[in-house]
């Protein structure tokens, strides 16, 4: 993959989030490292600083002293602790005395899961260091933020993405047309990971990359079966709606929570009176909540379908 | 004598078995196969539902053909070393005395993942090396688990004996053991069997033994194994009963499961449930229902179930006027039948999931959510692209197949 | 004990579930018993059956044709592959060739253990019959399920334990009210064993048996005092209603959460509109849910007590 | 420890529970004691009357006849097995056959834990009599409960505890003034130990117990100081009352959830129409809730105190 | 950590909680210390005055006679009580015969690892000595409160922190601009130990420490962006307003309830009528929980910034 293929190596390498970078740097030059949180929007560069400073820190046999977890991967805080034990136990040969252990989408743990976490953190700071990355900071406790030196990752200047996209496609021999490469840039929505995937998607049809070519690859990797789906709930049809919903969720594997971001980024663009897109949100949100609180996803995203019937007959009466 | 009539009655040939026609012969062509030299397929994979037959014929079968038949089943450990002790050796060489052996693993449903661990492998290793011909039994071929251990079985599906061909088998019984036996009474018995020989013998034996005369009145009572019309019965009380008490009354005195329940609501509402705003009203006490379901699992506090029934039965019953369009018959919860048909594509979608996420720093659900989509694409586009990620991932065929849409 | 005492030692003495014990004489008269599974509700004889027809089966020493496995008995997987088999295997010395095995709240052991049953109980149908006692017979395995007989018991009828309970009392010399006789029934909700638990314990306070010694020497409010409270609240009468809410807690002892599960018993009982009904249940369940959570009983009892005194005036306003 | 040096060693010596401390006498007169529930509140003299049961029946040496286990102190109940099963072994020396086992805190145990321990009291009931002490006799299962004599213990009079206070202070030279009295009897909430261990560590600040030293060592706000603030809301001057809510977080170092609790005891003294307190009560317990799931306590108490300010306004204008 | 290298080393170099240092400095003239509960809010030295007590109590080579444990890091009470053992098993050697074991976050504990804890203390009593550090002490159960001498830290003034955050500053060559000192101790909130990490942290990007800075460093947004955003909307400008939003969100990838924080403490220095800093701060109130949920952090601002929208309106009518 070209992410991974132009994911910068170093620090050095690194021409984003500058002062961040400036501060890490610092870290391998001092040999030391305190815990830190890395938090941000998707595809600002989090993880690839994680790895750039472990690299920069023990040279190019890095992956010695690291170990990535993902908190969404693994199930239960016990696997994370029994990992961290083994891996932390022994200590790192060569100048820098700890290892560093990369935490993936800590804030999908839950506060009892990170009360363990913490602890863990603890009884093994002398000889690993923890790189917490996610989305919100928000959602890691407290004890733990107190603990981390607090890196805000922001989104990319519209100019580097660009900047970027247009050097990838140079080095790969793409045709890159300019509406082609704004509508890469705008359908990738900040996020560099997802630019990057919309290029190489895009240039894997062998044609000159230009706009149409973009939306139609776009349009083919995001289905529209979740704004079908609603429509058809709209149109009165649930039974339908709720066999779409399943696909979703059986055939492409996605996450409830996803879906329901899909559908609320969905709803802006309904052709629906204001009245019931507020409506839609406000149970949206409520749907959110239950999803971390029910135990069956479909159950609560039918239910919000059901709303989408309702609504659908209301607006047919003119309500 | 004392011995239950499913054995009293057992088949000793394999003519005895009742219908499976096909089924019976398509064992025997495969074991004459066996006389000239191995065959392609040196295992056979038996299945079907409970009580038609499966072990009871291929002992018969053994008996038939005065073959050695050497059997594990679900009682015994099937750990992988265990299978090696019990197959290992004779799958390789016949008795001291010539006769020839048939090996049997039974039951493989049951050869669970921790105690039985390696088991599943181990036997597929044995079928792969037998000089001796072996025979599986199983409920469900289609479990993810026996992915593997398919490829080298020849499948035989055992399908459910017809009502006449069972109420032969139960007059047949009844004369031998000198009862006068109503055709309704026999009838019932079978019906109420769904096409479980062993069930239905059983249910006669617990209902006439000892008579010399049955009655339609003396099988009337008899409890239900858990079968379809316990729940139709229970839905219709929940989604069409006067009272919110009638209608969890209707939930706590039935022998059903509340989760399963559940899914039957579930599915049927939007079948009778047509007025969008009840139907509205309808699916958020399931969603409420749902969450005290969650809330229960997470706290570990069972109380709390009381609330996940009263939802889902009184909460349902009070959210719709109960005017239905027409009669409308209840229907299988398809989610449960779409669920276990795509388990095997769920598993290897969150195994590509995993593998990009090792590449390219990421969890299954992300990749699942922003990669595999695009994937799928390049793999559609570009051929050449596609063997060079493919290799880079670490897929296999059948990943590569997957993405690409061939399967 | 009383349960003991007065629990049937043979057949012949079984008055309820008529038609279970005709055929299972038929079993004693043929000295031959089908695997059979006992279904139905607590206290509805299901052992005392299994027991009575070992005791006509094989007489007086009939423990030793026998085995109880009880739920706080190890049922694993392993222990079905051993203790079970070794059991099974050995032959009964008597005219009844078999021994009973009565494996009770089969509906609870694993899936995994009760694989491992289905064999042993056919290969060792000649010197071993299994009993099992399930409150569910669902959550037997079909395989299982098809090897045996089934018998559904179910709840007594109101007369006979009313019945059952007065010739207990009178023959034990205990003075017993009306009102404490109902409270009895009442409390055992169908369950005889629990029925004659619940009169042994008010029994032994030496006191003549009215319902408040009953609910008192079970730690429950009395039930009138419960739907009072309630009452009041719904009328609008709040300051009144915690009162008699706190007098509660402490006349009776009770827990918040034990409150709450007589609360719940009782809305159904109400002579509101049906849909409130679940309105209240609504509001029972939030309050239940967040005092397991750890929130503060007082505090989260008045607000329940709140919302009662809000649906009060709704529903008077027709709402 | 006070609460010890003036626990009343024999039943003589109790003066509560009278009718409790009768039926117990009577025990130790027939020299027989059946298994018992003591059943109430804390502090109430469960523990006690256990004691001085044993010393009675025993004599000075009755510790040798005695054990005390706490139920949910000891990991499982294998323990409380094995333990009972070696001291109920050997019998009782003298003319008491059989020895006293308590188990506090008997409604902590699993209702598995509670069926083993049915099991092991009916095997050793001829040299061990059972003790069961529960602050809620309706958690323990009723084939334990119909094996013993329930005692369900109140709450003592207030003016009980107030003698008892006066009596230790003079005796152990404690200057009490009466706020302060009043406080701790408040503060102990009809729990004899709980208000003995307030006064010894308000006695060991050195300084005469006044009500602030009270509330101070308990840490806790004094309630003079939230109805001021209370009625500083209601009078419509928000950011005093703000400043009284920071000064009680900050100054007396009190937690968000214990003001909460304060404010909610406050709440039914107030002089303020009921459909408001009806109203607050309400928005109390959300707000109990909210902070428990970690809200931001600041935040959350002055929303709280808004409506107060919207109480008080709206009460103004007659409403 | 300059939190550790500027921390006082004998009670004599503590400057705050002067009575505090009186009194434990009377413990260590007396060669004596009770068992001591040291509450208060985090930062106001109550681990600093342990040590400091410890230090001047056994000279240099304290740390032998010292343990310190964290109560909710080791899991479960068995660990105090095995390590307690170990601990207090054998005697100091010198003149005070106890050693010290300082307990942090006591507070932390369940209550039933209080109650062990509780019998722990009183085991070992001649040998060993317990600090109790809690943040409230009323989360301490009164058992042990009795057992133990109380001391209540209070926050600091804040001309003795900037003093100090001046004298470390200096020392350490930092250039601290006044703006930015301010900044630092509005951050700190009168914890010492946070805000001299923040100092830390600011001085760690080598530019001298302005507000804009600590503000980046800390992860919020400078006040002044705040208030500018929330005037904005109360001018009635939607679409600015919820632009700085944005730009506080993304760009500078600050957390939605940081932000929120933020615009609660704005919120009563505006210049706005009472009755709508009431309301703002109900609707406040309601979005901090909805964001502690996991709702989506733009959509709940925005609505917020839209209540503002609509103040403002009001205010301009004369409302």
């Amino acid at each position: 993959m070209w992410t991974e293929k132009y994911r910068p190596r170093s620090l050095d390498e690194m021409v984003d989030q500058e002062e961040i970078v400036n501060r890490l740097k610092s870290f391998v030059k001092a040999r030391n490292v305190p815990h830190c949180i890395f938090a941000g929007p998707p595809g600002t560069g989090k993880t690839t600083a994680a790895l750039c400073l472990a690299h920069d820190l023990y040279g190019p046999g890095y992956q010695e002293h690291l170990m990535e977890l993902n908190a969404s991967d693994e199930r239960g805080i016990n696997v994370v602790r029994e990992t961290v034990k083994t891996f932390a136990r022994t200590r790192s040969i060569g100048d820098v005395p700890f290892k560093i252990l990369i935490l993936d989408e800590a804030d999908n743990m839950t506060s009892d899961a990170q009360q363990a976490l913490r602890r863990t953190m603890e009884r093994y700071t002398e000889t690993a260091r923890f790189i917490l990355i996610a989305n919100y900071s928000g959602r890691i406790i407290e004890p733990i933020q107190s603990r981390c030196a607090p890196f805000r990752f922001t989104y990319l200047p519209e100019e580097h993405i660009r900047k970027r996209i247009e050097y990838i496609a140079e080095n790969e021999g793409v045709v890159l047309l300019e509406d082609g490469l704004k509508a890469i840039i705008e359908l990738g929505g900040g996020d560099l990971r997802r630019t990057i995937n919309i290029l190489q998607t895009a240039a894997s049809t062998g044609k000159p990359v230009d706009a149409e070519t973009v939306y139609s690859v776009v349009g083919k990797a995001n289905p529209k079966d979740v704004r079908e789906m609603m429509i058809t709930a709209l149109n009165g049809d649930f039974i339908n709606a709720r066999n779409k919903l399943r696909e979703l969720l059986l055939k492409y594997g996605l996450a409830g929570s996803d879906i329901l971001g899909q559908i609320h980024s969905e709803v802006f663009r309904l052709n629906i009176p204001e009245r019931w897109k507020v409506k839609i949100i406000e149970i949206i949100g409520e749907t959110d909540y239950r999803l971390l609180q029910g135990s069956n996803e479909e159950i609560q995203l039918s239910a919000l379908l059901a709303k989408f019937v309702e609504a659908g007959e209301e607006i047919r009466k003119g309500g | 004598m004392h011995l239950p009539w499913t054995l009293k009655y057992k088949p000793k040939t394999l003519s005895e078995v009742i219908g499976n026609e096909k089924a019976k012969e398509k064992i025997l062509q495969w074991i004459k196969e066996w006389s000239r030299g191995v065959p392609e397929k040196r295992a056979l994979l038996i299945y079907g539902p409970p009580g038609v037959g499966k072990t009871v014929a291929v002992e018969a079968l053994a008996n038939d053909l005065n073959m050695e038949l050497v059997q594990s089943n679900a009682s015994d450990y099937r750990t992988a070393e265990a299978i090696q002790r019990f197959a290992g050796r004779s799958s390789q060489y016949g008795t001291l005395f010539g006769r020839k052996r048939l090996i049997l693993f039974d039951e493989i449903d049951g050869i669970t993942g921790s105690a039985d661990r390696g088991g599943l492998r181990e036997i597929t290793k044995v079928i792969r090396r037998a000089r001796t011909p072996i025979i599986l039994i199983a409920n469900d071929p289609y479990d993810p688990r026996f992915s593997t251990l398919r490829k080298f079985c020849e499948l035989v599906e055992f399908k459910k004996p017809t009502m006449t061909q069972i109420i032969k088998l139960l007059t047949r019984i009844c004369s031998l053991e000198g009862i006068r036996a109503e055709r309704d009474a026999l009838k019932v018995i079978a019906e109420r069997a769904e096409g479980d020989v062993r069930s239905a013998i059983n249910d006669l034996q617990a209902l006439a033994q000892g008579k010399d005369k049955l009655t339609f009145e003396d099988v009337a009572w008899l409890g239900r194994r858990d079968r379809k019309e316990v729940i139709f019965n229970v839905l219709r009380r929940i989604l069409y009963s006067r009272s919110l008490t009638g209608a969890l009354r209707a939930a706590n005195e039935a022998d059903v499961d509340p989760d399963m329940l559940l899914e039957w609501i579930y599915e049927n509402i939007p079948y009778h449930v047509k007025n969008p705003k009840e139907l509205a009203a309808v699916m958020e006490m399931l969603a409420l229902a749902d969450v005290y379901r969650g809330r229960a699992t997470a706290s570990q506090d069972w109380s709390l179930m009381r609330y996940y029934i009263d939802f889902m039965t009184a909460g349902v019953s009070a959210s719709w006027s109960k005017k239905s369009p027409g009669w409308t018959p209840f229907k299988f919860p398809s989610r449960i039948m779409t669920m276990s048909k795509s388990k095997e594509e769920r598993e290897m979608l969150r195994e590509i999931g995993l593998r990009i996420g090792r590449r390219c720093h990421i969890s299954a659900d992300k990749a699942a959510k922003d990669v595999i989509p695009f994937l799928k694409v390049i793999f559609q586009n570009n051929p050449e692209m596609k063997d060079g990620l493919a290799r880079w991932f670490g897929l296999n065929e059948d990943m590569v197949k997957f993405l690409s849409g061939e399967k």
